[in-house]
């Protein structure tokens, strides 16, 4: 999900079907080892937690707590290839299309001892579907919820909506009780009330939270772990240094350079995990000379995505082609972007309006190495084709602002799902109104917007993945965006952790996680 | 107040100016014998002090005179074991009693700190200590060496204090030495110098930095302190009026060394045998008697570093008490015409 | 007033005689003055000390640790330590000189004037000047680098804006000792004007004490562009300054690359210890208390 | 003593006026969006108009302003944006860290400059005198994190004498957990303080007061404790103060480097998220605290100096 975050966070190799993937291992306890209870994990990271109400949230930091207090209806299977049952045991989708019947476990209890029905759920989605909710857009496309009986929730939709289920799968759908259990928002948002495997002990904010086992989780036997703390620490080093010294087991942001350290260091492991990050060189389109391709093609040609790649994620990553990730289906294999070839590069070049070359800038966040590092390789190959690039570093939230506000002409960002369903991030990385504007390239293709949106009506997904492979061609050919490289999500734990494995969509499961002695 | 009777020790011989030699027998109050004191400048070793030889009795008051740059303060320091870091004394005593102050490292300069020899400094603002009460800067000394409490040292000190001729010692006995006048420090730090009762006074032109009025009435202290204590004083001082009105016996001291030096004050100051010393007291305006041409000095004596190292002659005896250093032909020529030179500028 | 005259004149008589304080004072200045005197000459010729240019880049030889041909190693981006220290050694020195000399000179002006007359013009200075103090300097760098864009311009603002301060204080000080002596008196008297008095007269005798503070000035505007750099607000890469090669190298130091953050340290650290010893030498042989 | 307290007092607020206004205006013009920042790319406009509208950033700049004042002089610092919190428990959490730690630093500091000040005096250019001064210049100009960097590596990671980082719990934890930040804090602050208080002992050594107190035949000790330190505290108290001023705002690099929860990282956060109410709370906290440091060293100073309790 999209995040300001102090120090940018890119991962390593992608574990996808489709693509073959070159051999880094995905280290994994052994079968034999039968989880043991017992034990309290800390989580190490850079961001603080901000609400614990789940309508509320965009940030990871927040999401991530949030989906161990609460459960969905349905959860995302964690290769992500479709979702499976939670609160939900069973569903299904009208002949018309337009319903979606969902059917209710039984038995399911709230830490205040109220039993979870069909009215909580009516009143969780309603809650999130209010405008003033960031998420609100997830469920736009439903118009009406209805409760036959106590365990049976029915979701009508306009048109047919072959994404719903996936969008039951997001944290801001999460169970809510009815009316918030009584309490005010602001004040839930202290003290939740949800089904999940662990319930909230105590909150410092912006330090640390605590949240031990729910004693009645309704799925048998678990949580294994005793308690799981949230704590910040922004400083990379420090966080490598407390893994290290067995002060804390998950590091949620090691830095790239720490990963042989850490791996050699004995005490400590690196995980990596299939992720749907893609990570972009945003061009303004709006601004001149921006707005000509070939002055875009020029640029894509100089980007030597190898060395991006060796340089700032040592080689735990993939050079990106196609815009979506190779962890989604809608990834099409054959796109493998503009090669690295300065003579093709000073051909577009040739082409375009400005033969010899222009000034820009790139906007970098400070206080974020890996952005810097890639400015200045960049810079540097640009500067080979006479386009002089001047490094223009703002803080964070001022960086974000610019780009928002397409006051600068280059700069990076990326994007993670937080559904299986590719349809939120092609529109919200494709379509123009799609919340970034493209990914701040404010890139306006009427032709892009119209098959996105026929996508998300059409159930057969072969369908979709042609209409699909159609867009990433479409974006390819324009290159608004340069895609840069695709990463995994990275961990480093402590060797006694096992069985911790982030889904696609970044959920930790902490339920399954266990510590051995 | 037990003991406290130091104030009016009994004098075991007739005070008086002259002051009664001490028999052979008994070893000097004060014995300064050749003492030598060179300084360490840039790497090399410059003489300050030469063969100083001098001595103090019990009730006599020795007056130590010269211009500034002389060394007269330097002698009072030596003696006290105060020399500044870059100064060390070469060779020579300094017995106190008979006993060598310098000989077993300091151990005898400590034990006869207070209460055998006491000082009094010339600048009372810089001499007191600036974050002390005045009352506990008096006895402290005494009062670690006695063991006393605070309400028994202070009111020693108070009494010391009246003594000193300070008005209403119970209202300044708390306050801190800026709250006090010159004056008033000065004679705090005089109350401090005898707290413990000693034998010899030095003391270094504890007048100088005074203005006149206050200082004859320190001079009047003195005198009654000379009386009661019956004590031995050297008084480092360039004002030769205080001399005559204070000291009986004089030395004369130019350039490190000592000139001419008698015990009887009065012989001397009519006769004065070294070119210098004649110099030096015909620079004094005299108020009774004749008027007589003012006789000046034009030159001072050189720094130190332009001092000749060749070692000079040792003093020669005039008569019983009396020596005076040969004057080489240069030195007569220098002090002699320097006064013509004088004459001939104005 | 007069006691610190007469300790003056006390320690003129004693001085007479020498002290040692003041030899030993010059092998302070000297062994200070070759020290930075090197590191000057070194970042003056530095493209003749080295093959590499500070910004070229060679993804061939990255991380690299010290060898014949990198005498220092190499960075994330392969470019040459010795080259980036040498070259980066122009824009800190640079900066962290000029970013004294403006305050120096300002904050002895409102010093000086503020000693001198005293009254509502000093208090207001002092309230200024408090203010000042007490505002969390990063606050006003932050906002700074946005309104004039990070790099030397804001730092060297940022810089210029808060150390004055202590200049004036100094400054200010000295003068009240001075103004309230004779010779200030006599001076008035003698008919000249108070600008003349304050600037001709009063400024020479108390700016010593402000060019000794002035020295370890400059040491600690290096630690400010360092620290700024951290923080992600110091100079605009690529141009090679110790702060930014130092936080580039942070995150490193864990991944065991000491190098990157020792080496940029190291040049910190050595200019800072030959400045301060210029510092101590001057202080003696102006003869002016630290 | 009173009089010149509330005398301290009220000249106080003029300074607490000009930091506040100074930090909203300086907050106000940087860009970058509360509301944008919080709610990222996803939000609607709505979202965005409703959020802005409850943090009142949607009221013309003057009213906010007002607002803030008036909140400030009822002692109501209002809500974080971020932390969902109001400002004065925030800073309950927040406050005591970095009070502990300038608190320990000093202590350190004062502990470590004395004896080694003493010493050198007694030493006067000897090995120790000259090896603690080099050690000053290097100290000094050592940046602080990297000194972190260094202290954790050695002490945490090699030896396992403190934890690597954080905070702690219990009281007991607070401290253990403060040791190492505190000496990386203290390298800062005992160059100065050295330099200082060597110095000023040396004058007092060669003042006329002590040769008469050693004329009185006073004992080494005394001397050394009444009259020679005790005139040293003087300009040592205020080096002290100032050094410890700067600390308020330097402490910042530590807390950063070693994750401790205080003042440095609450106002850094306030500004990276555009935390207006934080930062303003903060700068605000930041700035008492140097001037309240400030009030001590005077306080201090009288209590040494009898020349300047009289004025």
């Amino acid at each position: 999900m999209k995040t300001t975050r102090v120090t940018a966070r890119l991962a390593g190799l992608a574990v996808g079907l489709a693509l073959g993937v070159s051999a880094l291992a995905v280290t994994r306890a052994s079968a034999a080892d039968t989880p043991q209870k017992g034990g309290d994990l800390i989580m190490l990271r850079a961001e603080q937690l901000r609400t614990l109400l789940p309508s509320q949230p965009t940030d990871n930091a927040s999401i991530w707590p949030i989906e161990e207090v609460f459960n969905t209806l349905l959860v995302p299977k964690q290769d992500g290839s479709g979702v499976a049952p939670s609160l939900a045991t069973s569903w299904e989708q009208s002949k018309d299309g337009l319903d979606w019947t969902f059917h209710l476990r039984h038995g399911v209890k709230f830490t205040n001892g109220q039993e979870m029905t069909s009215k909580d759920v009516k009143f969780s989605i309603e809650e999130t579907s209010k405008p003033s909710s960031p998420f609100a857009f997830i469920n736009a496309a439903i118009t009406k919820v209805t409760t036959p009986d106590a365990y049976t929730v029915v979701i009508h939709t306009a048109k047919p909506f072959a994404p719903l289920p996936a969008d039951m799968a997001i944290f801001a759908n999460s169970i809510v009780p009815y009316d918030y259990a009584g309490m005010t928002p602001e004040a839930f948002s202290k003290k939740p009330i949800g089904t999940g495997p662990f319930m909230l002990k105590s909150w410092t904010p912006g330090v640390e939270a605590t949240f031990e086992r729910n004693p009645n989780y309704w799925d048998k036997g678990k949580p294994y772990l005793d308690s799981i703390t949230f704590k910040v620490v922004a400083d990379s080093n420090t966080r490598a240094n407390e893994v290290q010294g067995g002060q804390a087991q998950i590091d949620e942001f090691p830095a790239f350079s720490s990963i042989t350290a850490l791996q050699n260091s004995g005490t400590a492991k690196i995980g990596t995990y299939a992720s749907s990050r893609v990570d972009f060189l945003s061009i303004n389109t709006q601004k001149k000379p921006f707005d000509n391709v070939d002055v875009r093609r020029a640029i894509a040609s100089a980007v030597d995505k190898n060395t991006l790649v060796k340089v700032v994620l040592f080689g735990h990553g993939k050079p990106a082609g196609a815009y979506m990730s190779p962890s989604s289906w809608s990834h099409d294999p054959s796109i493998t972007g503009y090669p690295y070839d300065l003579k093709a590069a000073k051909a577009f070049l040739a082409k375009s309006p400005v033969p010899d070359g222009f000034k820009a800038t790139i906007t970098v966040a400070s206080g974020n190495s890996d952005q810097q590092t890639m400015a200045q390789i960049i810079q540097a190959s640009l500067a080979k084709l006479g386009i002089k690039i001047t490094i223009q570093t703002l803080d964070p939230s001022a960086a974000y602002d610019a780009k928002q506000n397409g006051n600068y002409d280059m700069g990076f960002s990326y994007d993670t799902t937080d559904i299986v369903d590719p349809d939120e991030i092609i529109r919200f990385t494709g379509s123009y109104d799609g919340g970034s504007h493209g990914l701040y390239s404010f890139y306006k293709n009427k032709e892009i917007d119209s098959w996105i949106a026929k996508a998300a009506t059409l159930n057969d997904q072969d369908a979709r993945q042609k209409i699909y492979f159609k867009v990433e061609k479409a974006w390819n050919e324009a290159q608004p965006l340069v895609p840069l490289f695709y990463t995994p999500e990275l961990y480093a734990y402590a060797s006694n952790v096992h069985d911790f494995h982030p889904f696609v969509t970044g959920n930790y499961n902490l339920a399954d996680v266990w510590m051995s002695k | 107040m037990n003991g406290a009777g130091m104030a009016t020790r009994k004098t075991d011989g007739p005070a008086g100016a002259g002051g009664e030699r001490a028999s052979a027998g008994q070893a000097p109050l004060l014995e300064i014998d050749r003492l030598c004191v060179s300084a360490h400048i840039n790497g090399q070793d410059w003489r300050a002090l030469e063969n100083i030889t001098l001595r103090v009795d019990r009730g006599e008051t020795r007056g130590l005179v010269g211009e500034s740059g002389s060394g007269k303060s330097l002698t009072l320091r030596a003696a006290m074991g105060l020399l500044p870091g870059s100064l060390s004394v070469t060779s020579g005593a300094i017995r106190f009693k008979g006993r060598d102050l310098l000989a077993d490292g300091g151990k005898a300069m400590a034990a006869v700190r207070g209460t055998g020899i006491a000082m009094v400094f010339q600048e009372p603002a810089v001499a007191l200590n600036p974050v002390m009460r005045v009352g506990r800067q008096i006895t402290d000394s005494v009062s670690a060496r006695r063991g006393w409490g605070r309400r028994q040292a202070r009111e020693f000190a108070v009494e010391l204090m009246d003594q000193v001729g300070i008005r209403d010692p119970k209202r300044w006995v708390e306050a801190y030495p800026h709250q006090l006048s010159g004056g008033m420090r000065q004679r705090v730090m005089i109350a401090s110098a005898i707290a413990c009762g000693p034998e010899l006074i030095f003391c270094d032109e504890p007048t100088t930095a005074l203005d006149v009025t206050v200082q004859s009435q320190i001079l009047k202290l003195f005198s009654k302190l000379q009386a009661d204590l019956h004590a031995g004083f050297l008084y480092v001082t360039h004002d030769l009026s205080v001399v005559a009105e204070f000291c009986s016996s004089l030395s004369v001291m130019y350039a490190g060394r000592i000139v001419e030096q008698s015990d009887d004050l009065k012989a001397m100051v009519q006769a004065p045998v070294h070119p210098y010393t004649r110099a030096l007291l015909g620079a004094v305006p005299r108020i009774k008697g004749p008027i007589q041409r003012l006789r000046g000095l034009s030159s001072s004596a050189p720094p130190l570093t332009e001092r000749s190292q060749a070692p000079t002659a040792p003093l020669a005896e005039v008569s019983p008490g009396w020596q005076v250093a040969p004057a080489s032909p240069e030195e007569v020529e220098l002090f002699e015409t320097g006064v013509q030179a004088w004459e001939a500028q104005a | 007033m007069t006691e610190v005259m007469i300790e003056k004149k006390r320690a003129g008589l004693m001085s007479r005689i020498g002290r040692t304080g003041r030899r030993r004072g010059n092998t302070h200045l000297l062994i200070g003055a070759v020290i930075v005197g090197l590191i000057v000459l070194m970042a003056i010729c530095a493209p003749l000390l080295t093959r590499y240019g500070p910004i070229d880049q060679d993804f061939t030889a990255t991380l690299q640790g010290p060898s014949w041909t990198h005498l220092l190693g190499t960075d994330n981006l392969g470019r040459d330590l010795w080259s980036r220290i040498l070259f980066g050694a122009r824009t800190d020195l640079f900066l962290a000189t000029v970013a004294v000399a403006a305050p120096l000179v300002i904050g002895t002006a409102i010093g000086a004037l503020s000693g001198y007359f005293g009254g509502w013009f000093d208090t207001i200075i002092m309230r200024i000047a408090d203010i000042v103090v007490a505002f969390p300097f990063y606050v006003l760098v932050i906002s700074l680098v946005f309104i004039m864009g990070n790099g030397v311009g804001s730092i060297f603002a940022a810089i210029s804006i808060v150390s004055w301060v202590a200049y004036a204080r100094i400054v200010r000080a000295e003068t009240m000792v001075l103004s309230s002596t004779d010779f200030v008196d006599a001076l008035k008297v003698g008919g000249l004007g108070s600008g003349r008095i304050v600037f001709r007269h009063l400024v020479p005798n108390v700016v010593s004490q402000a060019i000794v503070y002035a020295m370890s000035d400059i040491v600690a505007n290096i630690g400010v562009i360092v620290t700024l750099s951290y923080f992600g607000m110091g100079i605009v890469p690529p141009t090679p300054d110790w702060g930014s090669m130092m936080a580039d190298g942070q995150p490193f130091f864990a991944g065991g690359y000491y190098g990157l953050m020792v080496v940029p340290a190291a040049a910190v650290i050595v200019t800072s210890f030959g400045l301060s010893l210029v510092g101590d030498g001057l202080a003696n042989v102006l003869r002016v208390k630290r | 003593m009173l009089r010149f307290l509330i005398r301290r007092l009220l000249l106080l607020i003029p300074v607490v006026v000009g930091v506040a206004t100074l930090t909203f205006m300086l907050m106000h013009m940087t860009p970058g969006d509360p509301a944008r920042t919080y709610l990222g790319d996803r939000a609607s406009p709505q979202a965005l108009a409703a959020l802005r509208h409850q943090w009142g950033l949607d009221q013309p700049l003057w009213r906010q302003y007002l607002a803030f004042m008036g909140g400030l002089a009822t002692g109501n610092l209002g809500q974080s944006m971020f932390f969902h919190d109001s400002i004065v428990s925030l800073l309950a959490i927040r406050l005591p860290p970095t009070l502990l730690l300038m608190a320990i630093a000093t202590l350190f500091s004062i502990l470590i400059s004395v004896p080694l000040a003493v010493w050198m005096a007694l030493s006067r250019g000897g090995a120790v005198d000259t090896a603690v001064r080099s050690f000053n210049s290097v100290a000094q100009g050592t940046p602080l994190f990297f000194t972190g960097a260094v202290l954790i590596a050695v002490f945490s990671l090699k030896l396992h004498w403190f934890p690597v980082a954080g905070y702690g719990k219990t009281f007991g934890e607070h401290v253990v957990s403060l040791i190492l930040p505190s000496i990386a804090v203290a390298l800062v602050i005992i160059p100065f303080l050295i330099r200082g208080l060597r110095g000023a002992l040396i004058d007092a050594l060669n003042s006329e007061f002590v040769n008469f107190a050693k004329a009185k035949g006073l004992s080494r000790r005394a001397i050394w404790t009444h009259y020679a330190l005790r005139n040293a505290a003087i300009p040592g108290i205020s080096i002290l103060g100032i050094q410890v001023g700067y600390l308020a705002g330097g402490s910042l690099v530590i807390e950063n480097v070693f994750a401790i929860p205080g003042m440095g990282t609450f106002l850094m956060k306030g500004i990276l998220n555009r935390d207006f109410p934080v930062v303003q709370a903060s700068a605000l906290i930041f700035a008492l605290l140097v001037i309240f440091v400030y009030l001590l060293t005077d306080i201090a100073y009288g209590l040494f100096d009898p020349r300047v309790r009289v004025k």
